[in-house]
């Protein structure tokens, strides 16, 4: 049997607030078209586990949440929904969003 | 009054700043927008820079430019779950001017080579967000952004808008990008002191190490783990097909954390300040994925026309030199007096076909698929491999040639010989 | 109407990192920004310039590079911008960069009479909020801190009617211009600019005003040897000795953890406890 | 940011070092601010701090005391008295009724020019920053903002005034070397408030502002009060529940709002959680917001960035819950739950309430 490394919960949020954001409010970028298709007709909820921001949640109803304060402006929920096609994504605002230090 | 110059170029990173250099210097009006507050300030590399491409460019690069560290040193690293077998290939001639390889801060990067596109003569906008093209019939005739005002026109548009290249897409130019054609990358940046780097990896001055990693560490999917030296940072990452993390329910950043809590991987990580972290996808579906390049008015360049050459981890050089033909092939339409229509704008993937570029695209069009469909690849192989090492190396009374043929028993337990040739063939094929 | 508005470039103090050995600070990574406080100041003024018609000048004291603050201050809708920067400057303390923005400011009013300065409250990388009063008192205007709006201004009259806030209240205050206001955080929120601001930023070229230029005759009222005060050591805060105690408990939970946290808290400080208590009336 | 030459600097065409009209500055002094016919409690603190300098340097430590005639301003003289101070320099005149910065930077440097203190505090009040503003400039002196501790180089009988920088990742130690008096403005909270001591009495020394309204230009037409406008008053709040980023959704604030109900506590947040709008700027904690020095100091999902903490690291008793056990922030809090915050915070109300009730029965 292999040796499992031990890894502690990973907080996103905590990786996160290492990066510098002008977090545009009132004005997400991205967002569900028909939430009835996430709670009654998508099985794996994707964006919920390879989102790398966490900005997507699973609600114990079945539902799908988004909140875009912490993305990182990837694309991935995007693409990842591509046999629903149930993500409205747009760049934000000019200037606004994610400012990496370093890329 | 709406404004209009020669050439729009959406996006300053590396292959739009190429393609708006060359423009500038042949005097062409530029204007080069940016959506990020700065350049680079929405741009996400491991990072390694290849000099070639940007030498041809700009060939005073080194004089100014914010490189980090030059590569010495390139290790290669198979990981299972708690050991890895390594090649290190280390060479002084590495050590001789001028460098070919350097880590760089892509951030620092972007905004010094944009510095020479303004000083050049094009005009840079930034925070700026490209909202849509403007199209008369199916021809480019300029861009719509998000400020009032917004319209703006020019005879061509060049689209070095990145990986998600949404403006092609709205304007039906090409299709969504699929999950199998993208790898994710997630990547921290560690902070330590620079004698620390030093020491670690067994350098000094500006001397960097690269270390590229696949293995037990992507979890069976298709895709690779790297670390880079800065000057005083380490940059730490893992990237994988993202179909991959969609068919297996992992999370990136749950996979980016157990790489770095891996016993080859945490000491080097060891007293670092983690001071960003960052994602982004990476176009690699290869030369069957490459999109349209061109139309009446408008070119794609860079990750937004999917030029990756995904096995030899080369991005930027090529995003550099597929901007400078873009380039290229609208000053030479210039010059000749003749229009940005598609007709002629075929001249650029002429030009494309012809460079390294297409060629070396060309050349690994197949990986993928061999990759997609044949799992063992990131999978068993890793595993054998350490497991061979280990036979081997320890020390057990057990005679050398009773543990090769226990490593040739493990090998076929898990491919069968046929299987193993079939695979070596593959390679073979994809790689020619 | 003719505003200066007073702006600084700095650090985004939140991205500060200070090397652990050595206590220096590593700038790789920090980006330059404008002061923060510094854009409730523009935007007011350009609202008022919007309401009263007028100029507005974007004034700053700082390094060639401090050039990109005031391009941004442009791309927002301010009209002129200008940059005084001269090695003479270096080390400046509050009073001496309140003298050359002063003097500055006299220059700028030769060319257009000046009617208000705006400043932000202070900035986020000195925070000392003493230029914007120095400003004043050297150029003989009216003083208005902390002012959370600008409720009317009379041309004709010179007179301008604002919001103050004080310690235990706002208070309305009613002055003659020329006056230097500085404007509390959460006044405004600046605007999103036009693409034919960003244009005009990028093409604007700022004034570039030295020593001299800026009206400076006497060296020795800037820079190091116009600071009456000198910073003798910086250090890194000392670390508590010791640290938090962990509430623990089997299971992890919560109820148990808040109870026992309780309990421990309360035999510890039983002042504390005594300070609840009085809440339970 | 200078490093400190150790030249002595020359001023203007006069002075080349600390010249004998300096050196006759002598004493320290406390600007006592009021404002409707209460002290500000920072003025105390300084009297407690000034008390301490004046003791190391052998002088006399004098309060300010500004403000229209009658029995309360007089009455700040003693309070003054009861907390250090060996005399008062009282101005009364009825154009000091609310402050403006005109007759008050007049009077304060019309003071200091004749009676020639060495060292000057004032609060980092809005009132205090804007008239040690004023009075530095005027009498072309050295000020130090926003100080947190204060020293004298007893040599140079020079004040050492010590402030948070960069964003409190540093502390810089600052000296006005060949001016008189030196200025410091020192936040509110950070030194600790002296016992007083009503035995205590001193000497008022009564001076006059001379000055006519029709002389200051600035009038006040009305004040609004707080009180009216329900604005927190944060920095003296005995008890403080306080949120950051680990609160991870704006609606989760609730959970605080009903732990600071339980308490009758005040609400604090972090930088990034004000900025992002989930709560009122008033209520930042940290080093561009309030400084608070609460008995009780709750913080939950608060990482404990240098920022936040040089706001709030003086209170008497904080209790931090986290989910990340390597959080800074249980480097400095006495007492630590390492969870989520989301779970914990409603069940932490439901043992202060129970508390409550326990206390009430038996009260």
């Amino acid at each position: 049997m292999s040796v499992v490394v031990k890894v502690p919960a990973v907080k996103v949020e905590e990786k996160l607030f290492q990066n510098r954001y002008k977090v545009d409010s009132g004005r997400p970028h991205i967002s569900i078209i028909d939430e009835d298709k996430c709670r009654n007709h998508c099985e794996a909820q994707a964006c919920t586990v390879c989102c790398p921001a966490a900005c997507w949640t699973a609600e114990a109803n079945g539902q799908v949440t988004v909140i875009s304060d912490g993305c990182l402006e990837c694309g991935t929920c995007r693409i990842v929904c591509d046999e629903h096609r149930n993500v409205a994504w747009e760049y934000p605002r000019g200037g606004y969003g994610i400012l990496f230090k370093f890329g | 009054m709406s404004e209009k110059f020669d050439v729009i170029v959406v996006g300053a990173g590396p292959s739009g700043n190429a393609a708006a250099l060359r423009l500038a210097e042949a005097g062409l009006s530029v204007l080069q927008i940016e959506r990020g507050e700065s350049p680079g300030s929405k741009n996400v590399q491991g990072a390694i820079l290849y000099s070639d491409a940007l030498e041809k460019l700009i060939p005073d690069f080194r004089d100014d430019a914010p490189l980090e560290r030059h590569v010495i040193e390139q290790r290669m690293w198979v990981l299972d779950d708690n050991s890895f077998v390594g090649s290190h290939y280390r060479s002084d001639s590495f050590n001789k001017e001028p460098y070919n390889r350097y880590t760089m801060i892509r951030a620092q990067f972007d905004k010094w080579f944009s510095e020479r596109v303004q000083k050049a003569g094009a005009l840079l906008i930034c925070e700026t967000t490209v909202s849509h093209l403007l199209l008369d019939g199916q021809r480019v005739i300029g861009v719509m952004t998000d400020r009032q005002g917004g319209e703006i026109y020019a005879d061509a548009v060049i689209l070095a808008d990145g990986v998600n290249s949404l403006l092609a897409k709205k304007a039906g130019f090409h299709p969504e990008l699929k999950p199998k054609n993208v790898a994710l990358a997630v990547k921290e940046i560690h902070f330590m002191p620079q004698e620390m780097i030093e020491q670690r990896f067994g350098v000094k001055g500006d001397e960097g190490v690269v270390i590229e990693m696949v293995g037990k560490i992507t979890k069976g999917m298709m895709g690779t783990g790297f670390l880079y030296t800065n000057r005083e940072s380490i940059a730490i990452g893992v990237g994988c097909m993202l179909s991959d993390f969609k068919n297996q329910k992992i999370t990136p950043y749950e996979l980016l954390e157990q790489m770095k809590a891996h016993p080859s991987i945490q000491p080097m990580l060891e007293g670092g300040e983690m001071k960003e972290y960052t994602a982004h996808l990476i176009p690699e579906g290869g030369f069957n994925a490459i999109p349209n390049l061109y139309g009446d008015g408008w070119m794609i360049v860079g990750d937004a026309g999917m030029f990756v050459n995904a096995v030899h981890r080369e991005g930027s050089n090529l995003a550099m030199t597929t901007g400078m033909h873009a380039a290229d092939t609208l000053i030479e339409l210039r010059s000749e007096g003749k229009e940005f229509t598609s007709a002629n704008l075929k001249r650029y993937k002429a030009r494309l076909d012809e460079s390294f570029v297409m060629k070396d695209m060309k050349k690994y069009k197949n990986m993928p698929d061999v990759f997609h469909t044949n799992p063992q690849f990131f999978n068993d192989y890793p595993d054998l491999i350490s497991q061979a090492a280990r036979t081997m190396l320890t020390v057990d009374g057990v005679d050398k040639k009773t543990k090769e043929k226990e490593i040739r028993k493990s090998f076929r337990q898990r491919r069968s010989l046929f299987g193993l040739m079939g695979d070596a063939f593959k390679l073979w094929r994809a790689f020619e | 109407m003719h505003i200066v508005v007073c702006i600084k470039q700095v650090p985004d103090s939140a991205q500060i990192r200070v090397h652990p050995v050595t206590n220096t600070i590593m700038r790789q990574g920090v980006p330059a920004i404008v002061n923060p406080y510094d854009l409730f100041a523009l935007e007011e003024a350009l609202k008022l310039k919007d309401k009263y018609g007028g100029r507005v000048t974007v004034l700053t004291m700082g390094p060639p590079m401090a050039e990109a603050a005031l391009r941004k201050a442009i791309s927002y809708g301010a009209d002129d911008a200008v940059l005084v920067t001269d090695r003479a400057f270096a080390g400046s303390d509050t009073l001496a960069t309140s003298c050359a923005l002063a003097s500055a400011i006299t220059q700028i009013h030769k060319d257009m009479p000046v009617d208000l300065v705006f400043t932000g409250k202070q900035t986020i990388d000195g925070d000392t909020a003493q230029v914007g009063p120095g400003i004043a008192k050297r150029l003989n205007m009216q003083l208005l801190t902390y002012v959370s709006k600008v409720r009317s201004v009379d041309l004709e009259n010179h007179e301008i009617t604002v919001e103050r806030r004080s310690e235990g209240g706002v208070q309305l205050l009613k002055t003659s211009t020329p006056s230097l206001i500085t404007v509390l955080e959460g006044t405004n929120e600046m605007r999103f600019a036009t693409m034919t601001n960003m244009f005009r930023a990028s093409r604007y070229q700022i004034k570039v005003w030295n020593r001299e230029q800026a009206g400076i005759e006497d060296v020795t009222s800037v820079g190091l040897k116009g600071s009456p005060t000198v910073v003798s050591k910086v250090f890194a805060p000392t670390p508590r000795a010791v640290k938090a105690e962990i509430i623990q408990c089997v299971g992890d939970d919560p109820k148990e953890l808040s109870v026992t946290l309780l309990a421990k808290v309360f035999a510890k400080y039983p002042k504390l406890e005594k300070e609840i208590a009085k809440r339970a009336v | 940011m200078s490093e400190a030459p150790e030249v002595k600097k020359p001023m203007g065409k006069k002075r080349i070092e600390l010249d004998d009209r300096l050196k006759a500055y002598k004493g320290v002094w406390v600007f006592v601010e009021h404002e409707r016919g209460k002290i500000h409690p920072v003025s105390l603190e300084l009297l407690g701090e000034g008390r301490k300098l004046a003791d190391s340097l052998g002088v006399e430590l004098a309060g300010v005391v500004m403000g229209l005639p009658g029995e309360v301003t007089r009455s700040f003289c003693h309070e003054a008295f009861f907390h250090g101070a060996d005399l008062c320099y009282l101005m009364e005149d009825a154009l000091l009724t609310d402050y403006r910065n005109e007759p008050f930077t007049k009077g304060l440097t019309d003071l200091v020019n004749k009676y020639q203190p060495e060292i000057l505090l004032l609060g980092a009040t809005t009132l205090g920053r804007d008239l040690a503003g004023s009075v530095a400039t005027t009498l072309k002196t050295g000020l130090t903002a926003d100080c947190t501790e204060l020293n004298v180089d007893l040599d140079a009988r020079s004040l050492l005034a010590t402030r948070p920088t960069f964003g409190g990742s540093l502390l810089c130690t600052i000296q006005t070397l060949n001016y008189r008096p030196q200025m410091a403005t020192v936040r509110p909270r950070v030194m600790p408030m002296p016992d007083a001591d009503t035995a205590r009495t001193g000497r008022i020394i009564e001076d006059t502002l001379g000055m006519f309204e029709k002389d200051i230009i600035t009038k006040v037409l009305e004040f609004i009060p707080d009180a009216m406008q329900d604005k927190p008053q944060l920095p003296f709040a005995d008890i403080i529940i306080s949120g950051g980023r680990g609160m991870k959704k704006p609606e989760n604030f609730k959970l605080i709002w009903d732990l600071a109900k339980v308490l009758g506590a005040e609400v604090g947040a972090t930088r990034p959680v004000c900025q992002a709008g989930w709560v009122d700027l008033e209520r930042q904690v940290g080093q561009s917001g309030k400084t608070v020095r609460p008995k009780l100091y709750i913080a939950a999902g608060i990482s404990g960035a240098i920022q936040h903490r040089v706001g709030m690291d003086a209170s008497d008793v904080i209790i931090a819950i986290n989910s990340d056990p390597n959080a800074p922030i249980f480097d400095f809090a006495h007492y630590g739950i390492v969870g989520n915050a989301m779970t914990i915070l409603p069940m932490l109300t439901e043992a202060f309430r129970a508390h409550l009730a326990t206390a009430r029965k038996a009260g």
